[in-house]
């Protein structure tokens, strides 16, 4: 059953130093609240997945929280580029950044897979393309009733799952509603997961085949108000657009990074 | 009649002309974006676009920031997991048409969004593939609209990071099961089809007051041009009027002032 | 886009004999209208595939539609046997039907993997079982990263898939809601597919995440009001538990089968 | 106190009693599903059950008589689709006890449920393996719950449906990723679990008022029984209510007179 902790003491006690840490949400319900105390506590080494590296990981790989990331587009979306994650693979600011790519029916699949618990995701994948030359962990294998050469990637199976909902009921059940994403697929993949969710209600008001995780299924859930802003939770809050365009001046330079990094993430504690 | 207008919106009209009704079309961010949402406003209401985010069918009255917006899902059908959109809708060949960007783009109509230079040794990092890797070989066939510059239209691509057709143009030869590559590339100066037997781009028709001075001095390769060489006709007043309207009511959108909620929570 | 048609006329027109069908729905919705549609247009030398083949199948095997059945549990739930099904393999009556059986897992990966248009499922199935020493579409590989020894069946891509729902809306998009089965993965699985609804409305009425068939992956839609019946329709009506176990009597004996079929649906036309 | 009760409901309330709270079972239609509602209604409430129609933590009033009613749909958490049931649910290692019947099981507790007699020409076909043969190897273990005569405890069965744990007792041995298959076999007469070394089926507690003989009579091997035999606990006066309530509710749901409108709509 979910445990209901502080974003604080879910973070303390199930984020390890070196620990593979998928942070979900496609472009919708990104877990920010959660990647801002994970940069307060100063993890380190992390190995970070997500299909869509955009500010939050920009935020965490800019505080040194990264060693490696495994990604399929990583860009401020209808913005440019991510400069942090940039200046830690071109300048190793401020370490090393190993990156491994994929292309998102890839990592779409690997997640797939990763819920259904087996080691790889098959996929018509990658023909023609150079990202297998640059990632040994694509690779082709054979139909045994066709012939047909298909791709074949690992699973995604990390060790915490770190996604954000719009509610949770008092037993730990939680609804994800809108675009949906992988968060279902993550957590089901992962060791252990984090949930963080913008309140707890006593009914979901969940639909008949709402995307529904049961609190079996999750290790921890921490409310978190607009806790996936500046992305967006559908029913409660905007995607703050505005921010998305100004983070691109504030993460070009080191020193403005580390100016917002300490008035707006370091000086703040947990929702 | 003479309309004014910029060679941005010449490129995204005639991009919005290229689809029609019926079309299922897996949209890219950005131009493709804009083209598609202008094609749905005017000659094809019936056009039905998709985005990698899982919202299926969608009517957004913005254009979105991102493929997620919350306009997005608000206005589709009805919204899917993303491994569901990858593997049922795109994997299973229920698209006709991929729209996509790019930042370089080579005589075969290879594209690359991953970097420029060596892989190990950057001289630019872009965002990658994306979606666009799969969205080039499972869609029946795929447009591409992109702005024509000499740093974009290269010889040969740094990196294949979605096929056009390879660095021989033969890649989707005896390949099974895969569509059939760019049919279309639309510029602010002109449209390029892929010649049927060797695959090369060739330019199919010059934009109005466009010269082939100016596509080959945009073109980083000896770029040639059909023998029948059109002339593309001009964006209509009401597509213009359409355009206008979506990119202002998106730029409004996007840059109004947002809630005091939000701006709170960024920094907390 | 869906054409809407008769259910006499979808059928005439989209399914020939000798074809491979997928009449789909788990306990909930199954396509009864359109299977005694099948029945009584004499569709011949069909091969039958569905995970669960009950009262449905037992019909169209009793009429004679079948040459080939493929399912993975064949019986009526909690009653018995398919009395038609028994007397077909036991005693070729009214005609031979070869048998392909699998697992449930095996069968739901397989439409999975039709749905998303690849050769093969892979799963972790079959572990000690005799089901592979039977059925020689059962392979196995091995992991390319693990060496894991893993299951592959063929994926499931029929010529027809017949699935029953409770609603389309004008445009032909379909809502299926409840026990959703393998509705959807069937469809977008088959070449084909004809859809029997409950009704046809203005507003399908759905929520964000529902399961909702857009028109343009649909072949046919044809209204066919207690289409599922004695099955049921969630919202419409209820599960009719008195005739699953009156067709145990009925299908018992091969004359009151033939009365049966002859009264109530060669006698009746399409609804 | 003497309570006066059958052997069916000896077994039910003792397979009910395997369940604890916190566990989520898998259930299997017919005995397994009678025995984990009576447990769910009883001592563990907080069990939670799943079909394999997708319903997740589904809390039935009656029992359903197919794993597909409507009240199992209507009274779960949530309800998914049956290639996410199998795939993430059950394959991806979420079920802690998987709850089966069956036709055969033999001693070293493998499962037929396909036919009786030779696969190309069976005496009995029977209805198949369904779930069964994953939800053996994918659950953490696996309860049995099946009525013991002779003819369904056999030494070898005609057919490995279901793997227990083999024809030699070694068929987990050194397999990746599986579970630890079938703990225990409650029947009519006694309960069985497998021996810790040969995982050959051992009685380890025999039901009150049955003898050895009774059990060595049903058994179609050299039944061993454990040394230290136990005598199972009788049923309570509440388990007793709470199981006649639940299938006196039952029966009069699934053989009540039919709507009027399902009557004419299964003869359309």
């Amino acid at each position: 059953m979910a445990e209901f902790l502080s974003l604080k003491e879910a973070v303390s006690r199930h984020i390890n130093d070196g620990d593979t840490v998928c942070m979900e949400g496609f472009t919708h319900l990104i877990p920010f609240a959660a990647g801002h105390e994970i940069i307060r506590q100063e993890k380190r080494d992390l190995t970070l997945i997500r299909m869509t590296p955009d500010l939050v990981y920009d935020q965490m790989i800019g505080a040194g929280c990264a060693k490696k990331l495994i990604f399929s587009w990583g860009g401020n979306p209808g913005v440019g580029s991510l400069h942090r994650l940039r200046d830690a693979v071109e300048n190793g600011w401020p370490n090393k950044l190993e990156i491994l790519e994929h292309s998102h029916a890839a990592m779409a699949s690997a997640y797939e897979a990763g819920a259904a618990g087996l080691p790889l995701a098959v996929l018509r994948g990658y023909v023609g393309s150079d990202l297998p030359k640059v990632n040994d962990q694509i690779k082709f294998i054979e139909c045994p009733f066709t012939g047909e050469r298909l791709a074949a990637v690992p699973s995604i199976r990390p060790d915490v799952a770190v996604i954000h909902a719009q509610r949770a009921d008092r037993n730990g059940n939680v609804l994800v509603e809108g675009i949906i994403g992988i968060q279902k697929e993550v957590v089901l993949a992962a060791k252990r997961s984090i949930v963080t969710v913008e309140e707890i209600v006593d009914d979901l008001g969940a639909s008949v085949n709402a995307c529904v995780l049961p609190s079996w299924a999750i290790t921890a859930i921490a409310e978190a108000p607009k806790g996936a802003s500046p992305s967006y939770a559908l029913g409660y809050y905007d995607r703050d657009n505005a921010f998305y365009k100004e983070w691109d001046g504030i993460a070009r330079d080191r020193e403005t990074f580390q100016a917002w990094l300490k008035n707006n993430v370091f000086e703040k504690g947990a929702a | 009649m003479s309309l004014e207008y910029t060679s941005s919106e010449m490129m995204s009209v005639t991009a919005a002309r290229a689809l029609t009704n019926g079309m299922t079309c897996f949209v890219g961010i950005g131009l493709p974006s804009e083209a598609a949402n202008l094609a749905r406003l005017t000659h094809a209401p019936d056009v039905t676009l998709i985005y990698e985010s899982g919202t299926l069918q969608t009517k957004p009255d913005v254009l979105p920031l991102s493929i997620g917006d919350g306009e997005l899902c608000e206005s589709a059908l009805t919204t899917v997991s993303v491994p569901e959109m990858f593997r049922y809708w795109l994997q299973g060949g229920h698209v006709s048409v991929g729209f996509l960007g790019t930042a370089q783009i080579d005589r075969y109509a290879n594209l690359n969004t991953t970097l420029i230079g060596d892989y190990r040794e950057p001289k630019v990092r872009l965002p990658g593939g994306g979606g666009a890797p799969e969205i080039a070989t499972s869609a029946k066939e795929v447009f591409i609209t992109v702005k024509h510059s000499k740093r974009t239209f290269v010889k040969d691509v740094d990196f294949v990071t979605t096929v056009g057709f390879g660095r021989d143009g033969k890649a989707r030869d005896n390949v099974p099961n895969i569509g059939n590559g760019p049919t279309v590339v639309i510029t602010d100066l002109c449209i390029l089809k892929p010649d049927p037997e060797t695959k090369e781009l060739v330019v199919r028709s010059l934009h109005p007051n466009v010269t082939r001075e100016d596509v080959i001095a945009a073109t980083g390769w000896d770029i040639r041009f059909a023998e029948d060489l059109a002339t593309t006709p001009e964006p209509g007043a009401r597509e213009l009027e359409v355009l206008r309207d979506l990119k202002a009511r998106t730029h409004s959108h996007h840059s109004g002032p947002t809630m005091p909620a939000n701006n709170e929570a960024h920094r907390d």
